[in-house]
């Protein structure tokens, strides 16, 4: 598949055909910049660093019926996932597209999640580089990722300045080519390599890093060590790390009843908050913050590589960054190394 | 609001009614035969101090178009003193909602003694009333979201 | 301006004290101008505390939060002190915790920081976005210094100092076992201009302003669980049975949530601003919090966090409190 | 426990009364469809014995075990139904009702409307009745004693009373003597008998009663406890006599050496005492009592080579080393008799009371023409302030006035010092005092100013009939200033009946004041927790139908520290008292609220919000072990909690719920009620 041209100027056409589709771009609620659907194209916020909260939600909603019932009739009406439609996220961070790819590991594992997968096959991702890295606390290069990076995308834009360099990556990238054809010109022959030596100046720009060599297998070894009640020590135990998180997947669920009425829905949970694995019986396996740290770090650092072959993080520095009392991940890993 | 919520709406409203006090009244209106609108669904507790203003929330997000908290007037609370931990609480609430853009004319307080089965008419008016002109609650009910 | 080695030293003293457990301070945070909590449980441990305009976290929140696990047979609790440094306005959340009986004055040990007003780190950030640090800052007159990368800037205080130290009336801690600094007089007054701008706005355009916010929130419970007042042992928005809030994430359970977050702090929120400080998605919740700290002041002439046997605002009356609106 | 939820529905026609208006079959319909409702019936009576029959032979059948009944108010017949459940085998407490008749029926008309909202409020009673919990009834034992606090007319018959009907009585008073302010009486309106000879018998039984323990000169300090089991504090303030001892000679205090210049409380001040007393020689009991402020020897510690006391006593009384003593016993109720104060003349300045000497209260003036007051019953021009001259020497006689006026309602009706009561004695208690002057100074001539003459009672009328037509006379108007001119003082005001001002010139001026709550009131609210009527007397619990009891259970009032009466009234309110009183020591078991709060102590977090709001104390904090920490937690006195659900609103936890009001059973009712 050959690499298109896409000037800057045409952006707001294309998002006008796509919003034929469900259309969902980076918007701007009051200075905070998140994923929503739009039903303008003026309404797309496409000069960001990185969104707050990441768009997985497009794909793995925060609440999400999956039946309803009604009491005393044993027939369930599922959740028709299909009536959605064709849904494209347009312009979301190389991080958070490979975040996606990640996560489809886990719904696609020993049980088919219908859900979750059914609105993946509907949904087209067409991605964005970042040239300059949104976050001082960026290391997705030291997790296989790039600012440029093309995991989980359907089309990666990369920001030539004036233009973008359309480059479709999948079947879905080259239907998407096929729709957006009348907006996009033939790439200049230098843009390709050009774009090759502008991510290498972007990855440097990345300042912080950590080399997970070895750390899957180091973690179980650490179970009892000390560094976990040090580095929990100022957790408050709110779900900002882990809902803001594009790789968490951990949900709940819900039945909600209405005068006889009822659905079942799912909703993220996290593994940070205090009745995460709580049993009925009062007894909680991970007690305090520290269990539940140990618990997140091992989790994406441990449990899911081992399993997955890919660690459940990348490098997207929201946890860092969003974290109140600065728990940083990255000097938990390191002492994790270090001990 | 439309002119036509004004004319053909009817509101819902959520009651809680003192056992002492307001609830009587509200028997005594219908012992003296008293018509008054039927939009009022009443809650018996035993006193107005045992509501909580998260009730009043609640019965919003339910789908109430208004809410109305009666209790004794002042100094004849059967309690003592329910009634003004009532006022205090429902005070808050009220400029709360309304500092949130909930009309003050949906949460409403009364004071309907035993004998005052008149006054509990004429309160149920005027709440249905205010209720009317602000129109439909439409701002933060339960809706059938990501259905 | 505190003396870090001042600090250290009373540190020093106070962790090897027997009836100590532990003292929870200030330490440099890992990137940028950051600082963070710091948990020292050893003499050994007090280099690394300091104090200065990036300590902006309400240390008081770590008294409550503080996690009990039961205590094996034979064993008895460790009901030692927590010493914990705090600032004038962290220190009402200590002088309300002990209002509501949240424990005895002599389970802590206050180390009183009168302050001259802290940065709101956001601020700093969009400034330098690009400083992987350690930065360091300070105040010096009406300018905050930041050193960072062999660098110096001077920024005017007005543009880095967060807003709720514009409006401080309490810099000096209101209640401490030793104090840091000379006292500090209050420089500041509050209007509630930002309350009352809202207030004036029509009901559908405070619906719509709120509307959005809400909308935004994702339920992570930062603001409940930084704020110092927020410590009940099974808080009713996580109840199930019976559940008064619901889970789901939508416009209504939203705005029950901070309704709810909001209200039950009426006449307790000392107005720290924490929860606005740590909210993911930026949702005001200081604007919600001073409306009923303002309302409170005015109807009722109360105000928390200033006196321990104040008697609990919703638990009392005045037989004459308003009640223009009552029919 | 009950298993899963069997609910039986009756929905009442109540004749037509609810058919009339709601299709009672449809609504019948509908609650045989709702979850949970095993059977549904409607019939004619509910309440009839055939209806009843329903419920319990379906109880039996169904094996029902949630009833919801659809009828009329359950403030009228929930206590019918439970006790339907009661016989039908059924925890009373799993009864819900649904009131379609005056909430429904009886106030639509439209039949469509009355039956849509009859339908809901049904569906809003049984997801309440799901959740419904048995409770139980339980009972606490009485103790067979009452503690009476205050020793006037009031306390002293209440007393009597209950004690004469066999339990023992505990009568508390501050002062050194009962008889409170009837003792201070000369006459009494209208029948003029004499108010000592009336209440001193009884003083004396009281006294002499094997029933009665008297304790005066005493404070309740404490009252803990509730109906049945009271555990009161008293302390009683050492008079440095040994009441064994004293034979109530009195030659102590002709002896002290303040003998004589002290003012006499008894007197309203215009008698003089001595540092050790009697208030007055019928007091009882007749000890004498040493005021600790005033004597030398205990205030300043030196009183001559000796003190004259000690040095004339012969049975060797005097106890200067006496110590308060506290005494600690348990009653079963209470009887509240503390009276009251006279309003405070000095808040009237422009009546120049405490100016002028001869500006007297009407109580002073009572003692002024009482045979056994300082004067011997005659009435004569004071000379307040003025040393006491030698006794005999200058014996100058005293001037008789020649003209008397009186100002009623001062301190009554009066917006300006915050007193809106009528007083409800002054009229008449001004025309007696009119009567008695004119009955010792013929000539004297009597004017009285007055708003409205009230002369409601029994022989009221009469007799303000009688005294007007002896020749005093009334002016209609309320004075708006007293000034001196020359040796008189005049009245300015306006007879508003003529529209005429006048200058009224008299010797002397007597301010028929109001009765005021004590200003001590506010130490017996703090021990028991009585509540204030907007007047700041005590509070009733209901003004018609329960005007003896509080709100507390077996604390009762009795006199005018309820509100201003006169003494039969004072008399018959605490005879009333009383006998409400008796009711539970002769049952000797009380009932107590089934629907109280209770804390759930697991997630309790001892805020404390609930102890501090409860108008009953029913709540405290105590210690409990939470896994090996001590922790604070609410905890529920269930004797005391009258289930008002205060405190469940406080909680921000929800730790603490209402029986039969609970949060899990309140919310599902808002639930069905707010959705369209």
């Amino acid at each position: 598949m050959a690499a298109k041209k896409l000037s800057k100027e045409k952006v707001g056409e294309v998002l006008q055909e796509l919003s034929k589709f469900r259309l969902i771009t980076p918007v701007k609620s009051d200075d905070v910049v998140l994923f929503r659907e739009i039903a303008d194209p003026k309404e797309a916020f496409l000069e960001y660093g990185n969104s707050t909260v990441p768009p997985k939600k497009v794909v793995f909603p925060q609440t999400e019926t999956l039946f309803r019932f009604t009491i005393g009739n044993p027939e369930l009406r599922e959740k028709n996932v299909e009536e959605e439609g064709t849904t494209v996220i347009f312009g979301l961070r190389p991080c958070d597209a490979r975040a996606m790819s990640i996560v489809d590991k886990l719904f696609s594992w020993d049980y088919e999640d219908p859900y979750y997968l059914k609105r993946r096959e509907l949904t087209t991702l067409v991605g964005m580089t970042c040239v300059q890295p949104p976050s001082i606390n960026c290391f997705c290069t030291s997790l296989q990722g790039s600012p440029f990076g093309k995991d989980g995308l359907d089309v990666l834009l990369v920001d030539m300045g004036d233009h973008f360099l359309f480059q479709p990556l999948t079947e879905k990238g080259a239907r998407m080519e096929e729709t957006l054809a009348s907006y996009l010109e033939d790439a200049s022959p230098g843009d390709v390599e050009r774009a090759s030596s502008m991510e290498e100046e972007a990855k440097g720009k990345i300042v912080r890093s950590i080399d997970p060599q070895g750390i899957a297998e180091k973690l179980p070894s650490l179970w009892e060590d000390p560094l976990w009640k040090r580095v929990s020590d100022a957790c408050l135990g709110c779900g900002i790390c882990t809902f803001l998180c594009p790789t968490c997947h951990c949900f709940d669920m819900q039945d909600e009843v209405e005068r006889g009425e009822g659905r079942r829905a799912r909703m993220w949970d996290s593994c940070m908050f205090c009745e995460y694995t709580l049993h009925a019986s009062g007894h909680n396996p991970r007690p305090t913050r520290k269990e539940r740290t140990r618990n997140r770090i091992s989790h994406k650092y441990s449990y899911y590589p081992k399993r997955f072959d890919v660690i459940a993080c990348v490098g997207c520095g929201r946890c860092i960054s969003l974290c109140p009392v600065n728990i940083d991940i990255l000097e938990i890993l390191e002492q994790v190394v270090e001990a | 609001m439309a002119e036509a919520t004004q004319t053909d709406f009817q509101p819902n409203i959520v009651a809680f009614l003192c056992n002492w006090c307001s609830y009587a009244g509200a028997d005594l209106a219908g012992t003296s035969r008293t018509q008054y609108p039927s939009n009022v669904r009443v809650i018996r507790v035993m006193c107005s101090g045992r509501v909580n203003p998260m009730f009043v929330v609640n019965a919003l997000q339910e789908g109430a178009d208004g809410v109305l908290v009666s209790g004794c007037h002042p100094g004849d609370c059967h309690y003592m003193q329910g009634n003004y931990y009532a006022r205090r609480r429902f005070k808050l609430m009220r400029n709360f909602l309304e500092y949130l853009g909930i009309e003050p004319e949906r949460v409403r307080m009364s004071w309907v003694s035993a004998s005052e089965g008149a006054k509990w008419k004429e309160v149920i008016e005027e709440v249905v009333e205010g209720v009317k002109a602000v129109g439909p609650m439409n701002k933060f009910q339960r809706r059938q979201l990501n259905w | 301006m505190v003396d870090v080695s001042k600090l250290r030293e009373t540190a020093r003293e106070i962790i090897s004290r027997e009836d100590v457990r532990e003292l929870i301070g200030y330490r440099a945070g890992t990137y940028g101008f950051r600082a963070r909590p710091a948990f020292v449980y050893d003499p050994g441990e007090v280099d690394q505390l300091i104090f200065n305009p990036a300590c902006v976290n309400n240390l008081a929140t770590y008294i409550t939060l503080e996690e009990k696990l039961p205590v094996p047979r034979g064993q008895e609790p460790d009901l030692r002190k927590v010493a914990v440094m705090v600032k004038g306005c962290d220190s009402r959340a200590l002088v309300q915790q002990m209002a509501e009986n949240a424990y005895e004055r002599d389970r802590i040990l206050v180390i009183g920081i009168p302050c001259t007003g802290v940065v709101d780190m956001d601020k700093v950030q969009a400034r330098f976005p690009d400083v992987l640090g350690p930065g360091e800052i300070s105040l010096e007159g009406d300018k905050f210094v930041l050193i960072f990368d062999g660098r110096r800037e001077e920024i005017p205080k007005e543009e880095l100092l967060a807003d709720k130290c514009k409006r401080c009336r309490f810099p000096t801690p209101l209640v401490y076992d030793v104090l840091l600094d000379e006292e500090v007089a209050p420089f500041a007054t509050d209007d509630y201009s930002d309350v009352e701008a809202l207030e004036s706005r029509s009901q559908d355009e405070k619906w719509a302003y709120w509307e959005e916010k809400f909308s935004r929130c994702i339920r992570c419970y930062s603001c409940r669980n930084v704020c110092p007042m927020c410590y009940c042992n099974d808080c009713i928005l996580d109840r199930l049975r019976p559940q008064w809030i619901r889970r789901s994430v939508d416009i209504s359970e939203n705005t029950a949530f901070h309704i709810a977050r909001a209200y039950h702090l009426a006449g307790r929120c000392i107005q720290c601003g924490e929860c606005q400080r740590v909210c993911p998605v930026e949702i005001p919740l200081m604007e919600l919090n001073r409306k009923l700290y303002k309302d409170v002041e005015e109807l009722y002439d109360f105000e928390p966090g200033v006196k321990v046997d104040a008697p609990p605002l919703l638990s009392s009356y005045r037989p004459d409190d308003p009640e223009d609106f009552i029919l | 426990m009950n298993g899963k939820p069997k609910i039986g529905v009756y929905v009442c026609h109540c004749g037509t009364n609810i058919a009339g208006t709601v299709n009672v079959e449809e609504v019948r319909d509908f609650a045989a469809s709702l979850p949970d409702v095993v059977v549904a019936r409607n019939y004619s009576y509910m309440c009839s014995d055939p209806g009843q029959a329903l419920i319990t032979e379906d109880i039996k059948n169904y094996g029902l075990n949630r009833v919801v009944v659809a009828s009329c108010s359950p403030r009228m017949h929930e206590p019918t139904f439970r006790k339907t459940l009661e016989s039908g085998g059924l925890n009373p407490f799993y009864l819900e009702m649904a009131n379609i008749r005056e909430q429904c029926s009886w106030v639509h008309e439209d039949p469509i409307a009355a039956t849509e909202k009859a339908k809901r409020l049904l569906e809003a009673a049984v997801v309440k009745a799901r959740n419904l919990e048995a409770l139980e009834q339980k009972e606490v034992d009485v103790e067979p004693s009452c503690l009476i606090i205050g020793g006037g007319i009031a306390g002293i018959q209440a007393a009597l009373d209950i004690a004469d009907a066999g339990f023992k009585v505990y009568l508390v008073e501050k002062s050194p003597t009962i008889g409170g302010h009837m003792a201070q009486l000369d006459k009494t309106f209208p029948t003029l008998d004499c108010s000592a000879c009336i209440l001193t018998p009884k003083m004396v039984d009281v006294a002499n009663h094997p029933n009665i323990e008297l304790m005066t000169y005493s404070q309740v300090e404490e009252i803990t406890g509730y109906i049945g089991n009271f555990n009161v504090k008293v302390r009683k303030k050492a008079r440095f006599v040994d009441m064994d001892k004293c034979t109530g000679c009195g030659d102590c205090a002709e002896a002290c050496r303040l003998a004589g210049r002290i003012p006499n409380e008894f007197d309203e001040g215009i008698g003089m005492r001595g540092a050790i007393y009697l208030p007055f020689p019928q007091a009882v009991p007749a000890k004498y009592t040493i005021d600790k402020e005033n004597c030398l020897f205990l205030a300043k510690g030196k009183c001559g080579e000796t003190p004259k006391c000690q040095e004339v006593c012969q049975a060797g009384a005097i106890n200067f080393e006496q110590q308060d003593e506290i005494v600690e016993f348990k009653v079963g109720t209470i009887i509240v008799a503390t009276g009251y104060d006279v309003f405070d003349a000095r808040k009237k300045p422009e009546y120049g009371y405490g100016i002028y000497d001869n500006v007297l209260t009407a109580l002073e003036f009572e003692r002024l023409v009482n045979a056994s007051g300082p004067t011997g019953g005659k009435i004569v021009m004071l000379e307040r302030g003025k040393k006491k001259k030698k006794k005999e020497e200058e014996a100058e006689a005293p001037k008789v006035p020649k003209s008397i006026t009186f100002i009623q309602c001062v301190g009554s009706r009066d917006k300006s010092v915050g007193n809106e009561y009528c007083s409800r004695v002054c009229c008449m208690y001004t025309a007696k005092l009119a009567h008695l002057v004119k009955d010792k100074i013929p000539d004297c001539e009597v004017t009285i100013f007055y708003m409205d003459v009230r002369a409601f009672g029994k022989g009221f009328e009469e007799f303000y009939d009688r005294v007007r037509r002896e020749g005093v006379r009334y002016i209609r108007g309320n004075p708006s200033e007293i000034f001196r001119r020359g040796d008189k003082l005049v009245v300015k005001a306006e007879d508003t009946l003529t529209a005429t001002p006048l200058e009224h010139e008299t010797d002397m001026v007597v301010l028929s004041v109001g009765l005021v709550p004590r200003s001590d009131n506010r130490e017996i609210i703090d021990i028991l927790k009585l509540s204030q009527s907007s007047d700041l007397f005590y509070l009733e619990a209901h003004p018609k139908l329960r005007p003896v009891d509080t709100a507390s259970d077996g604390i009762f009032l009795a006199g005018v520290c309820q509100g201003p009466k006169d003494i039969p009234d004072a008399v018959a309110q605490a005879k009333g008292a009383a006998s409400a009183a008796m009711i539970p020591m002769a049952k000797g078991k009380v009932k107590v609220e089934a629907q109280t709060s209770v804390v759930n102590e697991e997630t309790c977090r001892g805020c404390g919000f609930c102890v501090e709001l409860c108008p009953f104390t029913a709540i405290e904090l105590v210690e409990v072990n939470r896994q090996g920490w001590p922790v604070k937690v609410a905890r529920v006195n269930e004797a005391l909690c009258k289930g008002c659900g205060a405190c469940v609103a406080a909680c921000l936890s929800g730790s603490i719920q209402q029986r039969s009001f609970k949060d899990n059973q309140l919310l599902p009712q808002i639930k069905v009620l707010g959705v369209k």
